[in-house]
């Protein structure tokens, strides 16, 4: 079904501001057509970010819309979410903004399974102040910081958020649009803390210095390095080298947080402990 | 709670009770001594009226998170001392900029760095004004005793409220960890604000609207009411999405500093005690008001013609009682803080050439003893006198 | 009318409570002004324990007792250190249990074995409100009925019993050593 | 004009010519205007999966089926 | 062998601030005895901490010592090892410390691989501001602003390190003592990031509050509760319900952090890219 | 770097060669515009000299990263803009706290929170000064011209060490976005200082001695030198240990405080033009200065006796140019910033009652124009003609 | 001698290279002083892109440019934008690849395809340096060989004979157009 | 006094009478003085296993083999 643009993109703020080719318009769409597709209130959602070029999606989206301080949208989210426990909340962040500065936050929120679903839009760089290293910059790869090539090792965005204990874990690519949105519409549909890594490319600050030299390479690079959950499971870890599993990687029930508060408050109401 | 009948309540406890009072709905934290009783009690009272208490995993995240539960549509509050404040301050600047109502309580221990973490000082003065980046104004309020820990309270969620902003109660040590008997007023003495509703359809709602008239504020649609609109930490127009023309950037930085500074007539105003005829004047908040009220009437008891000045609201900075008693062309003016000095600078700017402005300074964390500032009213009458 | 109070000892000797306790009397049950303070260790964890109340008829503006009037010490430490500072003609109640010397002062020393006498009550723990009792029965600063309302709002709950019985032990106390 | 199901709006006014669309469709639906944009070349082979649209980070490309409009 | 307290204590310093039966000192006393054992050298040796019970440990060690702000420790230790490699650069930290504010540069520290040996004293608790939940406070349990018992769901240290990427994960406890030196001493010989989840006991926050009345009730729990890592890994998911492994849980060889910078600094003064 | 030839550099450029001059060995940031450049030049520069450049989580770990390497014994620098800087504070505070030497560079944008971030501003003048808790002291530095972001930077370093303290290098949006050419100092001209090493042996040595002359500073051992030193947050005696006395405590703090006020005279001081005969000042910095040069240039040709002073240290600030010219009675003294108004407080306050202080502040990150600055030199100089 | 250069169009088009390179030339190898500055979009991505020069024989204050002497605009929308800033009786010089219509001007204006001639050369992206060997050609305001040598040093490595071809392509240019 | 190879002291200054060194003990060797601190009761059993010193949160207690000192 053609993406309903008007229903859910605040179209007099478009063209956006996004570079020719960025992938981060690619999965905004497909955050729209999963919103779009599991029927979410889009009234009763609220879509936050901090700060970067990915961070930037909520302003042209039509929901209340709330562009916060570098890497600390999640915290901002878990307030709202805490304050009205019925709102989908929806946090949007880079690779910078969600594991550089805000990894702390990141891993707080998977520990406490408070009901938020955050997508990271993760090109490897920080696109917005033009091309530094990021800690999922991959080893080797070059950046503006990283004149020499990035010699620290890079995060595992699943791993880690699967460390603090996240319950739904997912990645797919803007390459895999169709599985992206799918994944994308897991998450939303998970009722706790729901991940997703999704793989955005920026082709003018990590494409160029790294030999992909448009979009579409990043795109075909996705492609030829993603292997579905399942049969990354079989794979050898000599086969796994470079390559990446997407999918829905965790996914295990467990009490979301505002409902477990909520559960507080009926035994507060009676008189508890305390 | 039981309202009228005197009780003896910790500083800190009025203090959320005074936050319940005035409607507080969520509470995010992170402990740090002296202020970790407001964030135990807020964990045991939050949920019994139906609010919610959060402990962060840091003072950034706390800060994040009441400004997020504030948008929500809920009263919120963080509590802190200096480590925490600092680590706050971007925070702050971005409710400063979005607009958010919200209170910040900051109870002084004695800085800089770790310091000494359960001795009072009122070291964050000016951190409280100054303290994140860029141009912006804010509301401080002092407390100086238990009773106002929990009127002030109440004040500045009103202020926040109206104003759209970020108030901070600035309390110390002395006063965050005194008991006291206090009178709370009843629910029906007391004023509660709440913030105004758009009443325009959404497609019509401005965030931000900018009236002309800097004392006038737009109203706060929650999230969830349907308005769909969009706040930012990016300088933004009325409609609230971020501009780039240097006009409509000004405006709005001007407009977020006046609706402030226009409306410093209806924040809470100094006590003042003895000004009437006082040759010498002493202009002191907080906890060591208590000495300088101790030491003017001890003063007036020996004869001599002392004056209390005390500042409720430390920011904005009030002028008028010291241009009254600028005008009085007094002896001094004496500044008592358990710091280096640091509210004395604008006591400084205010008087100007008409008189000494004396400060008695205490670090180290112990109170300044009413003698003390006893002493400095002397001295200032004789040097006065003598000249 | 104004008395200042000073009560010190180890942490973990309730102390603090014992002050908020008299304070809360003092502030919720009669016409008197009231405050309390104690200072802080460095952490709130071990080492010594000061606790301060000031009771009066007038405004209270500065709350920093100098000298205390009545001074309660329940370690060695404690006396060494608060004994001199007392006010002149005022007085010091010893828990001499643990407090073996008494510096000389111009005050009336009063000496009673509060640990002990907690200890024979069942738990040690109430030394504090032993030592309320006997405070409040020596210095008649609120009715002992107020006292011990204090002492029953505020004692955790389950332990009523056995703090009523030592508040009202420290009363008779106070009768003893006072005869 | 054309018997495809599917018609391909292009908005000009967004497209920054990626070329995304055009190397995502599976049946040459599309080709360059010179400068990375697309043209419109075979309306009738579209078949309408999407593959431009979910690839076109500029929203700028939208295949509807003629019904839905 | 008697532990040469002169030689590695401050004695002027003590007796220390920790309360009667606190497990900081038990786990610092196997700190001091695994340098020792180990044979780095003392001079060369500085030890960081951040603020809490646990970070007042350093000021009795006799080293070069640095105690900084909360959560901190590791960025601020970060800065000594890349600016002086020779130097053995041990943190130590509390579960507040390294996992509440500082949880951000734990993760980016085990990340990167710097070489540093990170110990958490782990008492579940905030001990020097009175007993506030960590989020290493079980579930249920009570703590002065969990009145009516722990809502959130605590992390795994091990696993988050892990998921960090963390390639040296060890825990014990302070009933282990002899198994947690020689964890500490591993640890201290692993040539990258080395962590350690050290279990201590806060009698006075913890303890108290949850029903376990004396150090040794404290104790005796982990010896209850704690299973070697061998065993754990055959026992199935209800048998490891409530337990924990302790051992050196993850080793693996990666590259130190300021090796790699060594390489890169004799490849720029050749003149490299850049 | 070929020296005393003329090149053409980047404000932020001359800022790291500058550093790199004085003997930086460690820069460790995060990126943010303005300052990134900043970061970029010492990843690529600082390993061809034997330094190491290392990208941070975050500001605070930078910073955090730049006290461990100082006190490793290297020369350590960060950079940062607004928000970085609010987050940076904590950790400033422990570096004077510790009395550690490092250099932090706050490129300024347009605040608060977010605001405008590739325009310029001034408005983190008040937060430099008192942006950490508790009362404490710092040096700030702003440069005017690419030549000053290097000489600055490397005063910077020198005075960090001699002082044992962090050193802000204020620099603005206008500067370090800047080329403009240079001739930079050769190796011979560039005075370099590195901090003083102990004497005494381990056991004699106390990194925080009190020589009872404030502005001579213990000398500073580096880690694994043999030592075995402490060095903490808390508020601490000689020995760098903890103290809970108040007069010890007391006494660390004004020593901090006074090491650098004592030392004022030492700091760079301010650049005079036509100040002798001058009737009206203009008192400008940083960026803005370069305006208020014109201005006052202009005001020269046209027969207007105005004259300006540029305080190159902001902080602590030096009050003698300006009483120099409140000796000369003056009709007024400007104060051209691009912020609502945050120098002109100490100049107000210095000023007294004297004449009148004039703001000129342009917010939107517009540069203030030399006709802004000369119409308030003339009209200064009519108003104070007419009365 | 002050002499005002803006140089502006689209992002990507290099137009900020070419004003340092130009300000550099005068910087580095003449007695002449420079500064260079220019706005920055809101990040640094797409967009449009405007850098200003100042090349003066004394020293220059203030940085900012009010109205250059000299425009040079690649982009219809900077043309728009800031041909009508220009001093009376400066130069406007045009990229008319892409540029269509030039405002009314008391100024002259200097058409050349610019960018057609960069592609034609091998790779448009050098249309930035034939500009700038234009610019220098018509104005004189720095020696050739001066320019070229900033050119060279400040082209990534590998692309000088490019860079130097499409320099000299502008002065010829220039010679062309003044003819 | 003792016929074990194993001296046992007990620094009271720093002891805080935890009871820790005593309920480790596997032979017995310490006993309480009342108050939860070590008295050594028998010094002979000792096995200088050092679960007493290494349990010791307070560093008041060190069992050093005669020959050591
Ligand atoms: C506190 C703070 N530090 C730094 C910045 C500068 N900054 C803005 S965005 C960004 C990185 C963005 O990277 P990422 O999150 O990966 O987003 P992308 O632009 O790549 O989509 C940085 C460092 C800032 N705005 N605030
Ligand atoms: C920025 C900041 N926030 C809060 C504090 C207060 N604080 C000091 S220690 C501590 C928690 C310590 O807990 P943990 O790290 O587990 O150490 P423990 O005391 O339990 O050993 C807190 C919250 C502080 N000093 N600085
Ligand atoms: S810089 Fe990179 S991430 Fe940012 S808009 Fe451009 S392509 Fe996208
Ligand atoms: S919908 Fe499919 S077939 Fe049709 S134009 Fe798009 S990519 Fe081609
Ligand atoms: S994918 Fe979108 S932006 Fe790219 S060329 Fe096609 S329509 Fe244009
Ligand atoms: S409070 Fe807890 S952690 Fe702190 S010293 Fe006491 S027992 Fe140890
Ligand atoms: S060394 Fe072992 S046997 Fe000897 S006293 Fe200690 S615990 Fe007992
Ligand atoms: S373990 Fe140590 S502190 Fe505890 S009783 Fe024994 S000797 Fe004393
Ligand atoms: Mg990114
Ligand atoms: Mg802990």
């Amino acid at each position: 079904m053609a993406l309903p643009l008007e229903k859910y993109l605040r179209v007099g703020k478009l063209p956006h501001i996004w570079c020719p080719g960025c992938g981060h318009g690619i999965v905004t769409q497909a955050i729209i057509r999963a919103i779009d597709e599991s029927g979410i209130d889009a009234e009763k959602t609220v879509v936050v970010s901090g700060i970067g070029c990915s961070s930037r999606a909520p302003g042209y989206m039509n929901f209340d819309t709330l562009h916060t301080t570098h890497g600390r949208a999640i915290p901002f989210a878990t307030g709202i979410k805490m304050a009205n426990p019925e709102l989908d909340v929806v946090v949007i962040t880079g690779d910078g903004d969600a594991a550089a500065i805000g990894g702390n936050h990141l891993i707080h929120a998977a520990r406490r399974n408070i009901g938020l679903t955050v997508i990271c839009f993760n090109n490897n760089i920080y696109g917005m102040t033009s091309g530094q290293y990021s800690p999922l910059t991959p080893t080797g790869s070059y950046a503006s910081t990283a004149p020499y090539g990035m010699i620290e090792r890079p995060f595992d965005l699943c791993e880690l958020v699967k460390g603090a204990g996240g319950s739904f874990v997912a990645r797919s690519t803007a390459y895999h649009t169709r599985h992206l949105t799918n994944v994308i519409k897991d998450a939303l549909k998970y009722d706790g803390f729901s991940f997703v890594d999704a793989l955005s490319q920026c082709p003018t600050y990590f494409g160029r210095r790294n030999k992909l030299r448009t979009p579409l390479d990043m795109l075909n690079w996705m492609k030829d390095h993603a292997v579905p959950g399942a049969s990354w499971d079989k794979m050898t870890p000599e086969e796994k080298e470079g390559k990446f599993p997407i999918g829905v990687l965790v996914n295990k029930p467990s009490k979301e947080l505002t409902k477990v508060y909520d559960e507080l408050l009926a035994k507060t109401a009676e008189g508890g402990r305390g | 709670m039981k309202e009228g009948k005197p009780r003896l309540l910790l500083g800190n406890e009025a203090c959320v009770e005074g936050a319940i009072a005035a409607g507080l709905k969520f509470f995010a934290g992170y402990p740090i001594t002296p202020s970790t009783e407001i964030a135990e009690l807020c964990a045991s009272y939050l949920p019994r009226v139906g609010g919610k208490f959060m402990q962060m995993e840091d003072e950034i995240a706390s800060m994040a998170a009441i400004c997020g539960a504030s948008l929500a549509g809920r009263k919120s509050m963080t509590a802190t001392s200096g480590p925490g404040f600092s680590l706050k301050q971007e925070n702050i600047g971005f409710a400063v900029e979005a607009e958010i109502p919200c209170v910040v309580v900051d109870v002084q221990r004695v800085g800089p760095s770790t310091g000494m973490p359960t001795s009072a000082a009122q070291g964050d003065v000016m951190q409280a004004r100054w303290g994140t980046h860029g141009d912006h104004e804010i509301v401080a309020l002092a407390p100086s005793s238990v009773l106002e820990a929990y009127t002030l309270t109440v004040a500045a969620f009103n202020i926040a409220e109206e104003l759209r902003t970020p108030v901070i109660l600035l309390m110390d040590e002395m006063v965050g960890h005194l008991r006291e008997k206090v009178v709370l007023p009843s629910k029906s003495e007391l004023l509660v604000k709440d913030r105004a509703k758009p009443d325009l359809p959404p497609g019509q709602y401005k965030p931000y609207a900018d009236y002309g008239d800097p004392a006038k504020v737009a109203p706060l649609a929650a999230f969830g009411d349907g308005y769909k609109y969009h706040v930012t930490g990016l300088t933004h127009g009325e409609d609230g999405f971020p501009t780039n023309n240097p006009e409509l950037g000004a405006r709005q930085i001007k407009r977020i500093n006046d609706k402030i500074t226009s409306r410093k007539k209806d924040l809470p105003q100094a006590e003042e005690l003895f000004t009437d005829d006082a040759e010498v004047f002493v202009f002191s908040y907080g906890g060591t008001a208590r000495s300088a009220k101790k030491a003017v009437r001890d003063a007036r008891a020996k004869g001599l013609k002392a004056g209390l000045i005390r500042p409720v609201t430390i920011w904005p900075f009030i002028e008028e009682p010291l241009l009254k008693a600028k005008a009085k062309k007094p002896k001094a003016v004496i500044v008592p803080e358990m710091n280096l000095g640091q509210i004395i600078l604008p006591v400084k700017r205010v008087m100007g050439d008409a008189c000494p402005v004396v400060g008695v300074n205490k670090l180290g964390g112990r109170y300044i003893e009413p003698d003390e500032i006893l002493d400095a009213i002397k001295e200032a009458i004789q040097s006065g006198s003598a000249s | 009318m104004r008395k200042e109070f000073r009560l010190a000892g180890a942490g973990g000797q309730g102390l603090i409570t014992a002050a908020i306790i008299l304070a809360a009397a003092a502030a919720e049950h009669t016409e008197y002004n009231a405050v309390q303070s104690q200072s802080y260790g460095p952490e709130s964890r071990g080492g010594s324990s000061k606790a301060d109340v000031i009771i009066s008829t007038d405004e209270i503006d500065y709350p920093e007792i100098k000298s205390p009037e009545i001074l309660l010490v329940m370690t060695q430490e404690a006396c060494d250190k608060f004994v001199p500072g007392v006010r002149p003609g005022g007085m010091v109640i010893v828990d001499d249990t643990y407090v073996k010397d008494v510096p000389p002062i111009d005050a009336k020393v009063i000496k009673y074995s509060i640990s002990a006498k907690a200890k024979e009550l069942g738990r040690e723990i109430v030394a504090n409100i032993v030592a309320l009792g006997l405070l409040v029965g020596l210095t008649g600063i609120v009715p002992e009925e107020a006292a011990l309302q204090s002492v029953l709002a505020r004692v955790p709950k389950g332990t009523e019993e056995l703090n009523k019985t030592a508040f009202l032990a420290g009363i008779q106390a106070a009768k003893e050593v006072n005869s | 004009m054309s018997d495809s199901p599917f018609e391909i709006a292009v908005n000009r006014k967004w497209c920054k010519k990626c070329g995304l669309c055009i190397a995502f469709c599976p049946k040459d639906v599309l080709e360059s205007d010179g400068e990375g944009g697309p043209v419109v070349k075979a309306p009738s082979q579209c078949i309408g999966c999407l593959l431009c649209e979910m690839h076109c980070p500029d929203f700028a490309i939208i295949v509807r089926r003629r019904a839905e409009q």
